[in-house]
């Protein structure tokens, strides 16, 4: 307690005397970072998620081209990645909001109504739109003989496509997979101009709230960074774990038995 | 030199947009006046509205006319002139609406205004348990109080009234309860910010009580609205 | 100019009869018949281009033929023509279940990279001849065995050199327990070591009777190993016969050029 | 439509900013890739680490958030520390030019991954015969690196391009007059904003399906001696 | 083990001196040494591993030797240490000069793939000879002639042949006129008619007297066209000599039996 305290005071006299940053105000203000941060997460990987679901049949469909759903879904993607995410979301949201039609149809009152649907709504296609087409070049990537062979086994189509294929194509589209997610997270700000809180919302507020220059950024910025280096954390695990098979085979160590796990 | 004046563009009736691209408004003609008063060259610099400070502080411009109140919270960045105009602020809802503006009974109501203004900081110190929307701009939340997306809205009543009450996408909403009475976030009527320490600010407050001496004023007033809008 | 089959042995395994290919306006095969009964070592032996890849490549479909007739273990396979009248084969299960008892080993191996050796192996076993995963490691673990790579089943093919890949290749066409198993080129890659190694591989199998067909260069093997020779020269068989027969008293004049080009 | 034709001279004044801050950024984005690419292949240490962390700090922060931060932080900092030091009194950052330092400073970083990768990508023998033929550096680079690079470049090179072209559209929220910022005051001031909305997303389909057909002739261009499958 | 070097010889091309390399805590090559006359050709015989290509990559500094010294045409490479203990060329300038009279043809080809085959044979000796681009194509055109590669000339590597890219990547390397030329297992990807058409070039080379190291797995090249036969084992040379010595009555166990699984 004593600590907290001084600790406090401390923070005071420092911004006060010697920072051109305000620190009491940011420590107060954590709390609100950290909710700010949950909703960027949630956001985030909501959308990612669904998205993801969504781009798996449809780069299939794209890969293999499929008639006439081939097409339709090219041009789903290059509008969705031809447009700027910004103009998108408010298409959704103030741009639909003003039909009439719109406001009395069903969907308004649980989800077109509210911000945050309509920010997952926008964010889930857009990401779907470029994991399938990053997918499609993935799986049109799988080496040719590598689907002979399975073929030449015998597996029907399907079975190809789960066994061989799929994981193939899943572990190669890893590391675009991953500039993905973190474009995706930076796509993720643009709630904030949608009236949601979420950590550039918070910064915007403080810095609103207090009439401050950069508080509220830097301090949403450190938070971000935060994620991101988690976010690349993970992948670096999955990268290991699953690409394994990509990596060159390191020299052992003499001396070190290296026993296969 | 050239003097800069921040201004916004999606206030009406007090600064917008025309189909040419050029700015008008009851803020935009003030600057002007003033800058014709003060024989200087004037050139209007645009900027959404939670930026007004913080482009201030980093010289976009050198001073703000765009509906500012004067506020304590304010004052501890920039300074101000004496005000040029001061009107009250209310809430704006359905024709038929009907909440509990108590501080608990507000509990959820959804309530959108600019952010960075006098109004967030009333609504955050009276409702804190309401759900505050904040806005980029003073049009975006007309656009989604009509869209139903939220309950009430608070805003300067005479901005609300001609860029709002009267026009077409304001039918069937009306005033709700009074006039908001909260000195402490909402200030002492509107000022123009300059950066601390400059004397721009003595300037100007000059420059205002001369054009309220020659008519100017009024005359732009009058152009705008039919009561005198600079209060007692 | 087809030489005569060995006719009427009792158990054909395999019959392929007036096989044509052609890619685009291009023949690359213009009437190939084979048949190989069980326990057959057949060497296809021809220069670059002469269509031996995709003689073997036809026989079990990856490549649709123009026209002819297959037949593995008196099965047929049914073709049918599509208003284009391009082939196709009639019944996509029917194909299925006929290159589960054909293996193949490919010339590059096609190992699939995101397996380890021993996932490679099971696979086959697992997913298309619908045995449990003990019983496929079980089976594994002495096909692995005995091409001599069961220490490296947790690798990667990445991870291992050439020859380890095309044992590991062999290992994974063995465990399909096939009745027929097809080999292209099985020793290209590999330095002169390692070549022994896989072709003693391939000798023992011939050994317990299992019918096979190879596509090599290696003219020590084809002599020694198998029971009939074909030369296929521009997508047609040029000289055909036992290998004592073909290597020592060649009779038509491109066979005989090639093999004084291979000697050297 | 009406309200749109009524309005289309600021369209298209802000369509030519969105071209010119784009096309200036990727300018700048280019030379800061490159020097990050070369920086992070470099053999000394401490230069590979300086452009590793060039784009690490970029991945981790959203671009929006950087360009407020430095377009009013900076801005800020650059006025305190000319007050403190008393060296200046007041150095302007124009938007447009802050427009484009910031996304050409963001894009470079991602570009120098992709030319990072693209020299990587260079089959290793191709540099070693020219090493072996007794080529110098800078020949290598001009005679073998370059032309093959572009080539492995130019997939991930056109997706950073349309992403800059897309990511302009933030320059609205920090003030600038994009085709964005354009066609939302005119959107409000309208009570039209779905079909100015609508206008944009026609206009910058229009900008990256013509970018896509140019970058697809250059990849023509230097596509010389790949099979096609 | 480093056999009795043919001292004293006229004009000593190049020398190598007690190469040391290492990867890390691996030692590839242990002390290896070599001396070549104009005119001589050195064939070295190896099994997989045993740091053949190592060898040749270090000659022209493609890899930095541990120690050792090296020599061409009298000029000693300089080398000196770093903080680190590191080896390095002194002067890159130095490099550059006797790389560019040393040739090497790589296994792999390493075509320029953005040049078509003509660009590939003139590309060193205008950037590098400084030569006019005339006079640079005249001589390509020799060369080019020489490997008969002439009609090919416009093709981009990717559209010839294996041993069309083998025979134009000699062509590149004759192309700077070197004095002494490195070939790495010139023959490794082809089928045996193409290794035949290729090793008439390097022996046509060789009757001209142009100094020449070839890595080979092809014995009968190594017999009958080289001067010297170097066996490597280990990073070390296990046998040297002549080649009617080292293959009439090889000496060492391990070269005897590498002799004997290459010939089956
Ligand atoms: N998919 C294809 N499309 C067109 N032509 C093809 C195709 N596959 C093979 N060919 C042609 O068919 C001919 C025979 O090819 P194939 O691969 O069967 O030869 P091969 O006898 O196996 O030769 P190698 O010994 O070099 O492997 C070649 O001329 C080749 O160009
Ligand atoms: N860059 C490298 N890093 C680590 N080890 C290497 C490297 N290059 C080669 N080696 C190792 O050095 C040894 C010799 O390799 P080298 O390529 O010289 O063999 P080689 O005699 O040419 O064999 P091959 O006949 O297969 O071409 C091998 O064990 C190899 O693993
Ligand atoms: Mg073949
Ligand atoms: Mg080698």
């Amino acid at each position: 307690m004593e600590s907290e305290r001084s600790f406090y005071e401390y923070l005071q006299s420092f911004s006060e005397t010697r920072s051109p940053i305000d620190f009491v105000l940011i420590y107060d203000n954590l709390p609100r970072f950290f909710d700010g941060a949950l909703v960027t997460l949630q956001l985030t990987f909501l959308a990612l998620l669904v998205g993801g679901l969504i781009a798996v049949p449809l780069a299939i469909a794209r890969a293999y081209r499929k008639p006439f759903l081939s097409p339709a879904i090219r041009v789903y993607t290059y509008v969705f990645c031809g447009t700027p995410l910004l103009v998108q979301v408010y298409l959704f949201y103030f741009g639909l909001g003003q039909f009439t039609a719109v406001q009395e149809s069903f969907l308004w009152d649980p989800i077109l109504s509210n911000p945050w649907w309509c920010v997952i709504i926008a964010f889930t296609l857009n990401t779907a739109a470029y994991t399938t087409e990053f997918l499609r070049g993935a799986i049109e990537a799988t080496p040719h003989g590598e689907v002979e062979a399975a073929k030449a086994c015998g597996m029907s189509p399907f079975t190809r496509m789960r066994l061989v294929v799929l994981p193939n194509a899943f572990r190669r589209a890893l590391p675009a997979y991953s500039n993905e997610v973190i474009f995706t997270l930076h796509g993720s700000v643009i709630a904030s101009t949608v009236t949601l809180q979420d950590l550039l919302g918070v910064g915007r507020w403080l810095n609103g709230r207090y009439y401050l220059a950069y508080e509220g950024f830097l301090t949403a910025m450190v938070f971000y960074m935060a994620i991101v280096f988690l976010i690349t954390f993970v992948f670096r695990m999955a990268e290991k774990r699953f690409l394994g098979h990509l990596r060159p085979r390191e020299a052992p160590a003499p001396g070190s038995a290296r026993v296969a796990a | 030199d050239t003097l800069r004046m921040g201004v916004e563009g999606a206030y009406p009736p007090f600064s917008q947009k025309e189909a040419d691209g050029s700015l008008s408004g009851f803020d935009i003609e003030i600057a002007l006046a003033l800058c014709e008063e003060l024989k200087r060259e004037c050139e209007l610099v645009e900027q959404e509205w939670d930026g007004m400070i913080p482009a201030l502080i980093a010289r976009k411009y050198d001073a703000i006319v765009a509906s500012m109140s004067i506020t304590e919270d304010r004052k501890k960045r920039v300074d101000f002139t004496e005000k040029y105009y001061d009107t009250p602020s209310r809430f704006i809802a359905k024709e038929d609406a009907d909440f509990d503006m108590t501080a608990e009974g507000s509990k959820g109501l959804k309530i959108g205004v600019l952010r960075g203004t006098t109004l967030q900081c009333h609504v955050e110190k009276a409702f804190p348990d309401a759900d505050l929307r904040l806005y980029n701009t003073q049009e975006d939340v007309f656009a989604d109080l009509v869209a139903g997306r939220l309950d009430l809205q608070l805003n300067n009543t005479l901005q609300a009234i001609d860029g709002f009450l009267n026009t077409d996408q304001g039918q069937g909403f009306a005033f709700y309860g009074e006039n908001i009475d909260d000195p402490e976030c909402l200030g002492e009527g509107t000022g123009i910010a300059v950066r601390k320490g400059d004397a721009l600010a003595d300037e100007l407050t000059a420059a205002i009580a001369a054009i309220r001496a020659n008519g100017t004023y009024a005359a732009i007033n009058d152009k705008y609205f039919d009561v005198d809008i600079y209060g007692k | 100019m087809v030489a005569a089959l060995s006719a009427d042995k009792s158990n054909v395994s395999l019959s392929v009869t007036d096989l044509h290919k052609s890619f685009g306006a291009h023949e690359v095969l213009k009437g190939v018949s084979l048949k190989a009964c069980e326990g057959d070592v057949i060497s296809l032996l021809g220069s670059s281009g002469s269509g031996k890849s995709t003689f073997l490549r036809c026989i079990n479909l990856l490549e649709t033929p123009t026209s002819g007739l297959i037949t593995v273990h008196g099965e047929d396979i049914k073709m049918s023509k599509d208003r284009q009248g391009a082939s196709h084969p009639t019944d996509p299960r029917q194909v299925e279940r006929i290159r589960a008892r054909l293996a193949m080993v490919f010339q590059s191996f096609n190992l699939w990279s995101h397996m380890t050796v021993m996932d490679n192996v099971i696979a086959g076993p697992i997913h298309v001849l619908k045995q449990s995963r003990a019983e496929a490691i079980e089976h594994a673990k002495e096909v692995l065995e005995r091409v001599g790579m069961y220490e490296r089943r947790d690798y990667y093919p990445s991870h291992i050199s050439g020859g380890q890949q095309q044992r590991a290749a062999i290992a994974r066409a063995l465990a399909m327990k096939p009745e027929v198993m097809l080999f292209d080129e099985p020793t290209s890659a590999l330095d002169p070591e390692l070549v022994g190694e896989v072709l003693k591989v391939i000798r023992s199998l011939a050994e317990e009777g299992r019918t096979m067909v190879v596509v090599t260069h290696e003219m020590a093997f084809a002599r020694d190993v198998s029971s009939e020779v074909i030369f296929l020269h521009q997508g047609l068989i040029e000289e055909q016969g036992s290998p004592a027969q073909m290597f020592n008293d060649p009779k038509s004049n491109r066979f005989k050029e090639f093999l004084s080009t291979t000697r050297q | 439509m009406d309200v749109i034709f009524e309005y289309k001279q600021i369209l298209i004044e802000g369509t030519l900013v969105t071209i010119s801050l784009a096309v200036l950024s990727l300018l700048l984005s280019i030379v800061l890739g490159l020097i990050g690419a070369f920086a992070k292949l470099s053999s000394s240490r401490g230069v590979r680490r300086a452009g590793n962390i060039y784009t690490l700090f970029v991945r981790s922060v959203p671009d929006l958030v950087l360009m407020m931060l430095i377009f009013f932080g900076g801005q800020t900092l650059l006025s305190q520390i000319g007050g403190l030091t008393g060296l200046w009194d007041y150095i302007e950052i124009n938007q447009f030019v802050a427009g484009v330092l910031t996304l050409g400073f963001i894009f470079g970083a991602y570009m120098s991954e992709t030319f990072r990768g693209a020299i990587l990508a260079i089959p290793r023998g191709q540099i070693e015969a020219a090493m072996a033929v007794g080529m110098k550096p800078g020949q290598i680079f001009r005679i073998v690196t370059w032309p093959q690079m572009v080539r492995f470049a130019l997939p991930s090179f056109t997706n950073n391009w349309l992403v800059l072209v897309k990511s302009t559209a933030l320059v609205s929220v920090i003030g600038l007059h994009d085709l964005v910022w354009n066609a939302f005051s005119a959107g409000r001031s309208t009570h039209q904003l779905f079909s100015f909305m609508i206008a944009v997303m026609v206009i910058y389909l229009v900008i990256t399906g013509l970018s896509d057909l140019i970058l697809r002739r250059v990849d023509r261009k230097y596509a010389a001696g790949v099979r096609k499958a």
